[in-house]
This record gives C-alpha cells, sequence and structure tokens, in this order.
C-alpha cells in the first residue's frame, strides 16, 4: 500500500503536476527534455520482449527499471525514433534486414564481436549480409521465424498447406485470414513467382500486386496477431497466410489442432536482431541487456513469450522439450535450409508496396 | 404498476429487447473473464480468479492503472476549472468577438479523437517535445474541455448572474465571489463534468497511443495485450476498466440527483 | 454637501443604437422612499443598475452621499440592491445568507452574531437562521433578502421588483412591511415595479419611466391627480383622455373644444393647438352640471357595465353622435344597466390639460 | 462596457473575471487550433526517402483524390458512418420514446442510467466482445445452433455488418440519451393541447413530439458522426480490414510509413466532412444543450 501510495505521488508531483502546471503558460518548446536517469534502460522492441521472465532477471541483477516501448514494424520504429530525441534510447530490437537503413540514418553503434556469444547462435543467422554495414556489425540475431501459413488441421488438408498456391486455391474461399504484414505476404508471393525477396523491382510490382489482388476473393479477414488468432480460434478462418509459428505456437498447447508450415516453394524468414543506439548514454549496460537476452536462459524466455513463440538464435536455449517440439526445433535445419530472409526494399519500392497494400485491403 | 406494464405489451418488449442487445457485450466480456482456461472462448470452463491474479501481477498492466488514474483525475480537473472559469466569463461579461470564442472553445467538438491526436503528433514532433503522461493529459483536456464548458456554461442562468451582483454586492471580492458563492452553487454541474470527463479520460485510446512513449494509459496496454495474445486477461482488465467508469458514473449519478434534488 | 443623498446628472446608457436611459436628471433625499415606476422596457431597471454600480453609465455623473461614485463597483457604494429573483445563495442557510456581507466586512464574530440576529428580528424570521433557503416560502425568501441587505446597514437600498414574485395578497402585506421598515430604520429605499397601485402606496415620490426617459416626478397623489404627460395619464390607473383643440386663451382661461363639449382650464395656452384632455373614470358623476366649475358631459348611453366590487365600471358611449367611448366609474350603490342613459357631468379642476 | 477615465484601484477587483475565460482560449489555440494548422501545413510537404521534404506540393492531395483505392476508404467512411446513423436513431428512437412516456416517472431515472451505462464499457475491448459474439463458434451461433435454428454458423463477424453492428451498438445508447434528454423538455401540456384539439395519437407524435424532438435527433446524429467517421478501433478489430476506412488508412500512413504528410490529407478530408455536416444540420445543433 505504502509503495502504490508513494508511485502516485511521485508520479503526481514530480511529473504530471509540476508539468501540467507549469506546461500551459511556459508553452511548449521551453519544457524541459524528459532525460531520464541512471537506473532506467529504454529499450524499444516487439512485444515479445515485454515479459517479466525476460526482463526481470536483468532488473533484479543490475537494480534497475527497464522501459519498453513496443511497436510493429520497423516502419513504426522508425517513426517512433524520429518522434524522439538524441539519446532517448538504448536498445533497440530490429528486423535484421533494415539494419542498412537504419545505419543509413546514423542511429546505430557498432558492435564489438569479442563481446557477443557469436559462436552459441546458429550460423546462418549471423552471417554478415545483415549484420554488418561496410564490415562492422550494428546488430546480433536473437530470434527467427517464418512467414508461411498457420492452419486448423481439423479443417484444411494439411498437403494443400505445404504449396503457395494455396493463396489462391478456390477450395479455402472465405476460410482464409491474413497477417496484417505488408512487405512478407508480397514477398511470399514474389517467391512463388521465382522472385527472391532481394531482387524485387519496381517492374516486378505490377506482377505482385496482381496476384495480390487475386488472393482477395478468398479472404475472410486481415488483422494483427491476435485478430488472426481470434479468428482462427473462433472458426472464422481456418488458415491465416503469412503466419506460421509466431501466431500459433501459443496456442497450440490448448488447441492440438493448430499447426504451420512454410511454403515448398521457399520460405520466407524473419530475423529479430539487437542493437545498441550510437546515442545511448549507458551503452555498458546496454550491451549487458543485449548479452541478457542472447543468453541460454533469456532466449529460453524470449522464444516462448507471450506475445508470440518463436525460435531462438541460440543453439543453447533453455527450452523444455514440449516447447522444443511446438517450435520444430529439429526441422530447423531443413528449413532454414530452404529459406531466404524477408528484407526490405528501397524507400520507394516499400512505399509502392504499402500503396499496393491498402489497394489490397480495399478490394471488395 | 403492473397494470401499466400491461397495457404497454409492446413497449416492455422493446425495452427488454434493447436491454438485453445493449448488455450481451458486457456480459460475455465480464463472464469469460472468469474463464477457466486458455482462451475466452465458448464452452465456458467453470469460473476461475486466475486471470484477474495475473493481471494484478502484471506490473506494466498496474502501472498504467495508476498512470490512467493520475491523467484522468488531472486532466478532468484542469479541464474542469478551465471550462467552469471560461463558462463563467462567459457568462458575466459581453465578451468582445462573443460568438468567436465561443465556437474555439466548442471547436474540439467537432473534431474525431485521432486527428486532433495526429495533429498534437505532429506539432510535438515539430517542436521536438517528447512524448510523455503530460501530452497525453493535454490531449485529454483538448477533448474535455469543451465538454466541461458546456455542460457547466449550460447551467449558468440569469439567476446566477444576481446571486454573482449579490455577492459582489455585499463586499465579496472576485475570488471570494468565484469561491465562496459560485463554484459551490455550480457544484452539482463541476461534479457531473468532472467525472465525465475523467471517464471518457481514463477510457480514451487513440490519443493516448499516439502521444505516450513509455509510460502509457490502461487502454493503450489493453490494446497492446490485444495485439499480443488471446487470452481472458483481456476480458478481466476490460471488466476492470467497465467496473471503475461503472462506479464514477453511478456515483456521480447519485451525487448530482441528490443535489439536484435537494433544489428543489 | 448636497441636500441630496443621491443625485443623477444627466445620466445616460447606450446599449449599442438603444438608448436604455437618456440624460437622467433625478435627486432623492435622506430618508425618502422613491419609486421608479414604468411599464417593462422602460429602462427603469437600467436607472437602478447603475445606482447600485451594476451597470456603467455611458454618459454622465452619479453623485451619492456627496461622492461621485459613477465608476465605482458595488461592494464599494453606499448601496445594497435586492434582486427580483432574491439572488439568495442556495448553499447557505438563512444566516449564512444574512451574515454574508458582515463577514466580507470582516466584521468580528459577535458582533456579527448580533447584526444579523437583529436583521432576522427585524424582518420578521428570528428563529430561522439554521433553514435552508429552499425550505422557506416565497414571502419568507423575500424577507431573507431583506435582511441580508440591511444587515451591512446601506445608506440606499435598491429594490429591483422585489415584490413581483409573490402573490397578490402577501404581495399587499409586504407593500405595508417594506414602508415600515423604511421608515423605522430611516433609511432611504428606491424602489423599481411596474405595478402602478404599488407605486401609489409605498412611495414618497414616483418617477415615472418611459423610453429611458423620466416623464413625471413628484409625490404618488400629484402625478396621478395632475398627470404631465399623455403617457403618464394613461399609465397610472384608468383615464378618459379626450381628443380637442384650443379654441380662446383669454384672461388666464383656455377653452378646449372636445366632442363631448367645451372645457376651461387656468393658464393661456396656445390658440388653435390640438391637446388632450384628461379625466379620470371616477371623476364623471351623474346628474345634471349645477353651478360654476362643473362641466356638463352631455347625455351618455351605457354599453357595458362590469361590476368590480367597490364600484362599477360602465363603458358608455358618449358626445352628440355618440361615437366617444368613455370609462365611467358608479358608485356600487347606483345601478345601471346596458342600455341606460343619463346625463353626467365633471368638475372643471378635476380635467387636466396635456399638451402633445 | 467601460467608461473613459475610471479610477482604477476601485476597478481591478471587479475585472479581475475578465480574464476567466482566457485560459481556456489560450489552452485551445495553443494545443488545438496550433496542431490543426501544423496539420495543415504539413500536408502540403512530402515524405520522400524515410525524410520529411519542406518543399510545398499537392502531391499528397493528388493522391489521396487521384486513387481510387484510397479515394474509396472516404466513400467507406461515409457509408460506414450513415448506415451506422439511420439503424441507430431507427433503434434509440423508440426507445428514447419509452423511456421518456412509457416508463413511470420515478423509474425513468433508474432505467435511463440502466439504459446507457454500457455506454462505458472499455472501448478497447468492446468490439472484441463482439467478436466473442458473433463469431463462428461465438455465443451466438453456439445458441442458435443449440435451439435448432440453423444448423450451419452464420458468417457475421469481420466485414461491413460487424462494423456497423459494433458501431450501432455503442451509438443506439448515445443517441437514446440525447433524445431522452430532448423529449423529456417537450411539456406534457402540448400533448395534452393537441389532443384536446382532436389530434389522435399518431398525429400527436407526428405534428408535435418528432418536430420538437428534433435538436435532440441532430446533437446525437452530429456527435455519432464526428466519432464514429474518425474511429480506428471498430473497424479494425471487426471489420477485419476487409475494406478499409479513412481512419485505418491514417494509421497506416502513421505507424506503417510515418508518413505524415499523407495521414494530414486524410485528416484534413475528414475533418472537411465533417464540416460539411455541421452545416447541414448546423441549425438543430445547441452544442451547449449536450
Amino acid at each position: 500500500m505504502g509503495s502504490l501510495r508513494n508511485t502516485i505521488r511521485r508520479k503526481v508531483t514530480r511529473r504530471s503536476f509540476v508539468a501540467g502546471a507549469a506546461g500551459f503558460a511556459a508553452a511548449s518548446a521551453v519544457l524541459p527534455k524528459t532525460g531520464h536517469t541512471a537506473d532506467e534502460l529504454n529499450v524499444l522492441v516487439w512485444c515479445d520482449h515485454a515479459d517479466k521472465k525476460l526482463l526481470a532477471p536483468f532488473e533484479a541483477k543490475h537494480n534497475i527499471k527497464i522501459n519498453v516501448k513496443t511497436y510493429e514494424g520497423t516502419g513504426a520504429a522508425v517513426s517512433i525514433i524520429e518522434q524522439s530525441s538524441p539519446g532517448d534510447w538504448d536498445v533497440l530490437v530490429i528486423d535484421t534486414p533494415d539494419v542498412p537503413m537504419v545505419v543509413g540514418k546514423g542511429l546505430l553503434a557498432p558492435m564489438d564481436e569479442s563481446t557477443l556469444p557469436l559462436s552459441d547462435l546458429l550460423k546462418p543467422l549471423t552471417s554478415a549480409a545483415f549484420n554488418h554495414v561496410n564490415g562492422v556489425r550494428y546488430a546480433v540475431p536473437e530470434k527467427f521465424g517464418y512467414y508461411g501459413v498457420a492452419y486448423n488441421k481439423e479443417k484444411v488438408n494439411p498437403a494443400d498447406m505445404r504449396s503457395a498456391q494455396v493463396m489462391w486455391n478456390n477450395k479455402y474461399k472465405g476460410r482464409v485470414a491474413v497477417y496484417d504484414y505488408y512487405f512478407p505476404t508480397m514477398q511470399l508471393i514474389a517467391i512463388s513467382m521465382g522472385i527472391k525477396p532481394d531482387a524485387i523491382s519496381m517492374n516486378d510490382l505490377p506482377k505482385i500486386r496482381e496476384k495480390l489482388l487475386a488472393m482477395k476473393p478468398n479472404i475472410k479477414m486481415v488483422g494483427d496477431i491476435v485478430s488472426v488468432q481470434n479468428a482462427l480460434v473462433n472458426g472464422d478462418v481456418d488458415m491465416i497466410i503469412n503466419g506460421a509459428e509466431f501466431v500459433v505456437s501459443g496456442l497450440m498447447p490448448t488447441m492440438p489442432q493448430l499447426d504451420w508450415t512454410i511454403f515448398d516453394e521457399g520460405g520466407l524468414m524473419w530475423i529479430q536482431g539487437l542493437s545498441v543506439f550510437k546515442d545511448s548514454k549507458k551503452k555498458k549496460l546496454a550491451f549487458d541487456f543485449v548479452n541478457h537476452v542472447l543468453s541460454p536462459e533469456g532466449q529460453g524466455a524470449l522464444a516462448t513469450s507471450e506475445c508470440y513463440w518463436a525460435m531462438p538464435a541460440n543453439k543453447k536455449a533453455v527450452l523444455s522439450a514440449a516447447e522444443k517440439k511446438i517450435l520444430r526445433w529439429d526441422e530447423q535445419a531443413a528449413f532454414l535450409g530452404r529459406s531466404v530472409p524477408s528484407t526490405i526494399g528501397r524507400a520507394d519500392i516499400d512505399s509502392e508496396m504499402l500503396d499496393i497494400w491498402t489497394e489490397f485491403l480495399q478490394k471488395k | 404498476m403492473i397494470g401499466h406494464w400491461k397495457k404497454n405489451f409492446l413497449a416492455v418488449v422493446y425495452l427488454v429487447a434493447a436491454l438485453f442487445f445493449i448488455y450481451i457485450p458486457v456480459v460475455v466480456l465480464v463472464v469469460f473473464s472468469f474463464q477457466d482456461g486458455q482462451l475466452p472462448v465458448p464452452p465456458f470452463n467453470g469460473p476461475s480468479l486466475q486471470w484477474y491474479e495475473k493481471m494484478f501481477s502484471n506490473d506494466r498492466l498496474v502501472e498504467s492503472l495508476i498512470n490512467s488514474v493520475v491523467v484522468a483525475i488531472i486532466s478532468s480537473l484542469l479541464a474542469t476549472v478551465m471550462g467552469f472559469l471560461a463558462a463563467y466569463g462567459m457568462a458575466r461579461h459581453d465578451i468582445r468577438f462573443r460568438a468567436g470564442v465561443r465556437f474555439i472553445l466548442m471547436a474540439p467538438l467537432t473534431v474525431s479523437y485521432l486527428i486532433i491526436g495526429i495533429g498534437l503528433l505532429i506539432t510535438l514532433n515539430i517542436f521536438g517535445i517528447p512524448k510523455s503522461l503530460l501530452t497525453v493529459g493535454l490531449g485529454h483536456i483538448v477533448i474535455n474541455l469543451p465538454l466541461c464548458f458546456a455542460i457547466i456554461y449550460s447551467q449558468f442562468g440569469g439567476h446566477l448572474r444576481n446571486i454573482d451582483w449579490a455577492a459582489r454586492d455585499l463586499g465579496a471580492s472576485d475570488f471570494q465571489t468565484l469561491t465562496r458563492v459560485i463554484a459551490p452553487v455550480m457544484k452539482p454541474s463541476l461534479f457531473a463534468a468532472f467525472c465525465l470527463s475523467a471517464t471518457l479520460s481514463w477510457d480514451e485510446f487513440i490519443i493516448a497511443f499516439l502521444l505516450s512513449r513509455f509510460e502509457v494509459t490502461l487502454p493503450v496496454i489493453i490494446f497492446e495485450m490485444l495485439r499480443a495474445g488471446l487470452t481472458p486477461e483481456v476480458n478481466a482488465a476490460g471488466t476492470m476498466v467497465f467496473a471503475i467508469s461503472m462506479v464514477t458514473v453511478a456515483i456521480a449519478a447519485i451525487v448530482v440527483s441528490v443535489n439536484f434534488g435537494a433544489r428543489k | 454637501m448636497s441636500d441630496y443623498l443621491v443625485e443623477l446628472q444627466g445620466v445616460s446608457k447606450k446599449y449599442g443604437t438603444t438608448i436604455a436611459a437618456d440624460n437622467i436628471n433625478l435627486t432623492i433625499s435622506r430618508g425618502e422612499f422613491l419609486v421608479l415606476l414604468g411599464p417593462s422596457g422602460s429602462g427603469k431597471t437600467t436607472i437602478l443598475s447603475m445606482m447600485g454600480g451594476f451597470t456603467v453609465p455611458s454618459s454622465g455623473r452619479l453623485i451619492i452621499d456627496g461622492e461621485d461614485v459613477t465608476d465605482v463597483p458595488p461592494a464599494f457604494r453606499p448601496t445594497v440592491t435586492v434582486f427580483q429573483d432574491y439572488a439568495l445563495f442556495p448553499h447557505m442557510s438563512v444566516y449564512e445568507n444574512v451574515s454574508f456581507g458582515l463577514s466580507m466586512r470582516k466584521i468580528p464574530r459577535f458582533e456579527r452574531d448580533r447584526l444579523t440576529q437583529e436583521s432576522l428580528e427585524t424582518v420578521g424570521l428570528a428563529g430561522f437562521g439554521s433553514r435552508r433557503v429552499h425550505q422557506l416560502s416565497g414571502g419568507q425568501q423575500q424577507r431573507v433578502a431583506l435582511a441580508r441587505a440591511i444587515a451591512v446597514e446601506p445608506a440606499v437600498l435598491l429594490l429591483d421588483e422585489p415584490l413581483g414574485a409573490l402573490d397578490l395578497k402577501i404581495r399587499r402585506q409586504m407593500q405595508e412591511e417594506l414602508v415600515h421598515l423604511q421608515k423605522s430604520l430611516g433609511a432611504t429605499f428606491v424602489h423599481v415595479t411596474h405595478d402602478q397601485e404599488e407605486a401609489m402606496s409605498i412611495s414618497d415620490n414616483i418617477a415615472l419611466v418611459n423610453q429611458g426617459k423620466i416623464e413625471d416626478y413628484g409625490p404618488p397623489d400629484r402625478v396621478y391627480l395632475r398627470p404631465s404627460t399623455l403617457f403618464a395619464a394613461n399609465f397610472m390607473g384608468d383615464s378618459n383622455i379626450l381628443e380637442g383643440k384650443i379654441v380662446s386663451n383669454q384672461g388666464g382661461k383656455t377653452l378646449v373644444d372636445t366632442k363631448i363639449g367645451r372645457l376651461r382650464f387656468e393658464g393661456e395656452y396656445r390658440l388653435g393647438a390640438n391637446v388632450h384632455v384628461s379625466l379620470r373614470p371616477e371623476q364623471i358623476r351623474i346628474g345634471k352640471a349645477k353651478g360654476s366649475e362643473i362641466i356638463s358631459l352631455g347625455e351618455i348611453l351605457v354599453s357595458e357595465v362590469v361590476f368590480q366590487g367597490t364600484h362599477r365600471l360602465c363603458h358608455v358611449r358618449a358626445g352628440k353622435e355618440k361615437d366617444v367611448k368613455l370609462l365611467i366609474r358608479f358608485p356600487q350603490e347606483h345601478i345601471v344597466k346596458t342600455g341606460d342613459s343619463m346625463s353626467v357631468f365633471a368638475r372643471e379642476s378635476d380635467a387636466v390639460l396635456l399638451n402633445d | 462596457m467601460s467608461a473613459p477615465g475610471k479610477p482604477v484601484a476601485a476597478n481591478i477587483q471587479f475585472e479581475l473575471s475578465r480574464w476567466a475565460v482566457h485560459p481556456a482560449i489560450i489552452f485551445t489555440l495553443v494545443f488545438f487550433i496550433i496542431p490543426l494548422v501544423a496539420m495543415v501545413i504539413i500536408s502540403f510537404w512530402q515524405r520522400i526517402y524515410g525524410k520529411l521534404q519542406a518543399s510545398w506540393t499537392v502531391a499528397n492531395y493528388e493522391k489521396f483524390f487521384g486513387r481510387d483505392y484510397l479515394l474509396e476508404a472516404l466513400y467507406n467512411s461515409i457509408e460506414v458512418t450513415l448506415l451506422t446513423l439511420a439503424i441507430s436513431i431507427l433503434l434509440a428512437y423508440p426507445l428514447a420514446y419509452i423511456l421518456a412516456y412509457k416508463v413511470p416517472s420515478r423509474w425513468q431515472r433508474f432505467v435511463l442510467i440502466l439504459t446507457v451505462l454500457p455506454f462505458w464499457t472499455a472501448y478497447v475491448v468492446r468490439s472484441y466482445s463482439w467478436l466473442l459474439i458473433i463469431s463462428e463458434n461465438g455465443i451466438l451461433n453456439v445458441a442458435l445452433i443449440a435451439i435448432g435454428l440453423i444448423d450451419q454458423p452464420l458468417e457475421m463477424a469481420y466485414g461491413r455488418g460487424a462494423t456497423v453492428l459494433g458501431f450501432v451498438h455503442f451509438f443506439t445508447m448515445l443517441l437514446t440519451l440525447t433524445i431522452y434528454a430532448n423529449l423529456v423538455q417537450i411539456k406534457a401540456s402540448y400533448h395534452k393541447a393537441a389532443a384536446d384539439l382532436g389530434a389522435n395519437p399518431l398525429q400527436i407524435f407526428f405534428r408535435i413530439t418528432f418536430p420538437l424532438s428534433i435538436p435532440g435527433v441532430a446533437v446525437g446524429a452530429f456527435i455519432t458522426f464526428v466519432i464514429a467517421i474518425g474511429d480506428y478501433i471498430t473497424p479494425q478489430i471487426l471489420g477485419g480490414s476487409t475494406e478499409v476506412l479513412v481512419p485505418q488508412a491514417i494509421m497506416l500512413q502513421i505507424a506503417r510509413a510515418a508518413n505524415f504528410p499523407m495521414a494530414s490529407v486524410m485528416s484534413i478530408t475528414l475533418m472537411i466532412v465533417v464540416v460539411i455536416v455541421y452545416f447541414i444540420i448546423g441549425k438543430y445543433l445547441k452544442m451547449d444543450r449536450i
């Protein structure tokens, strides 16, 4: 009770009240920037980093508080960063293909590879292609998964799910949800057409658009993770395109009829990496946090986060046999073998993709 | 009583049907917050408090709950005070550009929360102001100020002008008139304005979503939960938000009716 | 030091293009009970409001107790206003209402208590102190408003139609009490009303206000019996207004021709002018004109009789063509019927000649 | 109201309350008007290659009005909002009428509060609880199958119907409140007088009650319009993104691409629609009577 009252008092008096009273008259510009105190670490992450089981051990060990801001998609993260002042953020969780773009904006700090447990991480993930810019490492992979299809075994023929053609299969008309992330969906289509995600050019977009729009008659709904989960669990749809382990793994213990796979035409991978901000005032702590997330315990917590499950980057991640089964631990080698990472295109292609996506959503 | 209802059979049927329609989402929300199982979908597996336990051990959620209360109370207090002062000034004086002043004060009512939020977000970016609970509170004052002003202004009748004059005539200063006479007389509508404003701020999402950073309010956390994983914890949180709003509204309704009742 | 407690010197008030008060000159003596009488919208409340300090005059000066208070706020004037709706503070008890002005003056508690009780006694509400305002009847609320005003012992008490909301009976009773209160306090009262009977029954002087101007001013009997304008004659009770023309003005006498005969007035007026003559209904009597200073009004034909308790009000037609409508008030005992025909007369001195 | 040459000292305290409107006005100017102006300005800028270009251009407007699928978001928004409005009024009016005239007066307050209480259901989870009802495994389908009315679940979730359902639920309560507030202000003597003059109940309703209740409908309708057309959550959750409404298009631009200029264009367009509606029903609106 006492601590609650203290919290309230602290918040009321120090922040809101003083600022509230002063703020109105002394308009915006003169307001002090909310610099943070030494006992806080500000991390900008996907929602899977918000779990207590991941953060609490680190907070306890260093006696600090971690401020978590979650976002969905690099675009959103960048827009949040652009709305902040330098030094506001310490750690960024980033889709590794976006690293060059964010480095290009001068936001990330170089990493000293000797301090990272790189040898414990799965090989293909650590490849220089999406961690390095001009030979310097700016990110380290922490978690990965796939874009493919998640489905209800009892409602669909699992054999149909193996092919990307299922996206246009009339059999499932009105029974399909799409996870609402534009470029992976379009890259899945590109792969089905034999175009590598990193090779998509402006010229390919009309063809991809056509195929995307052709999917629409099958689509029941498009939504974020919980919306598509909801639709699948509630029986409104039988499969989720552009979804995989991250939409169903968490549900599989209660609903064993759910499953997921990647397409035979080729899998599309997503890889989350950890980066430290160039302007962070607490780089030491930030790197410690990176190592905490990469540690076997941190990796186990991250892989089975409440928000979504997915494969940890660390081979030594602490996971139970049941958890490993759901994550398809043993099949990873095969999966990785025929998957390519999703990448973000050039700004103009990306912007055009968002437009096509909007058109897709809008199509009757 | 029974005879009365018999005569109005259709009306009773309609009323019951309407109440059913109005309450069904609430009932479903509340019932499945007690779900004993991982998913808030039928069948209902019997009552359990596990999701409430989980919710109250969720630090981010509890913290956001406190944030929401703080933002709601402080922003509503300021909105009520400014709305009251503005209503008083408008009622008491022949303000120049009166129509214009009223138009500006009421204008935010005609603009969607989303647009107000985006406008503020753009402005914060331009001036390089960091987002925080303070900016959320400012946004909430923007949306609640016109409501507070309208509610309070509508209660400023001619009798209040004379009461104001009488107090001054008897020697009360500006401040004394305001605090010892006008504010006490206006207490019911000030209270109503405050409560309405507080419940709106407490449950407001889009502005809080756009203008907050680490410290977020409860609706934002609930939205994050909604995007993160399907569990009855969302139902539990929603039930709590509803319960707190309801209690506030009920208290406001009772207090206001008692006060107005006494007036008659 | 002026003889007068209140002086309005050329006071005007304009709202945009409307003139609410037009060059008002008015003086009020100490201990006087002045009534501002006029129809609604005449500007009487504006005049009161300027005395109270709630309205700042557009031009002119207002002097109270020898000091120019034109721009002095209400609190700093020796005036207190009793509002038409009483403006009692609904969240306070009767006692708190009455002692409000005293506590604003930082009067010590003991003294404040005494003065409050005294005021409540004066208005006959001793023992009502702990009541809530909404528990009182209209008349009682009126008394609280009075008590609250007199508690601070103002030199001038301004009453804005304070009896307007009361029942007729309580109203008459309150009128008497007001006069009694005013005389016993020796205070100066300025009272606004649109009720001419009320005005006559309580005032020392009446200022009759019309269209922002003072039409007539004087003691009630003078204003009633010898109205100085056509408006005054019309507004103060019923009146028969006859159109006339001056046909002679010699030897300090003026002769006016009307449709019911030739009337004679003291004084010399401009020959040939069109004028009006006012004659009160009760000033017309039945019978043949006999003796000097009595004027025959000829034969009348009764067209309607209304019994009004104290008298019978008759609508009659007079003049040679029976085309002049008159009102006549006959005594109760005088039984008249529709269709009756009779001769009537009036006293020459009762008729009032009004300039247009 | 002020005359020249006032003694200042005596007037200071009388004048203080003149400043009473200033905090609210200044606040509204700074935190409402300035942001709107900023939004208008930025709508003429452009975001190119992730950078904001402060060069004046109408390219964003051209894009919004030039691409069918963006303009369609506007049509969708207007259609959904009008549909919501029509259904909500049809549902709310009888409810308000019953509350005002059929419920005994000592029960009215209680029933009214009962009727509008779910207005305060947690906004974010309101749509989500509808999903739990109307989805294929939801309460409604389960119940309908159980009583044998249907044997295949109805497809109700996701789509315009579901969005409108979510909206109608919320705004029926709001409109009931505003219409009720208006109906109880209509004096009973009007009805008595009309009946006395020979009007039958139907005539009384259409000639007296309904015309006098229009302001209540108008206020409720306007608030409904403003809130519904700017709402993101309901279409996002219940609509399942099977079509895009303007708020969703705006959030796509902000959350995915940080494209504030484009989001501003859409916001401004939405505001203009509201302003037009305001002018259409404005004469019935007494906003300060809400």
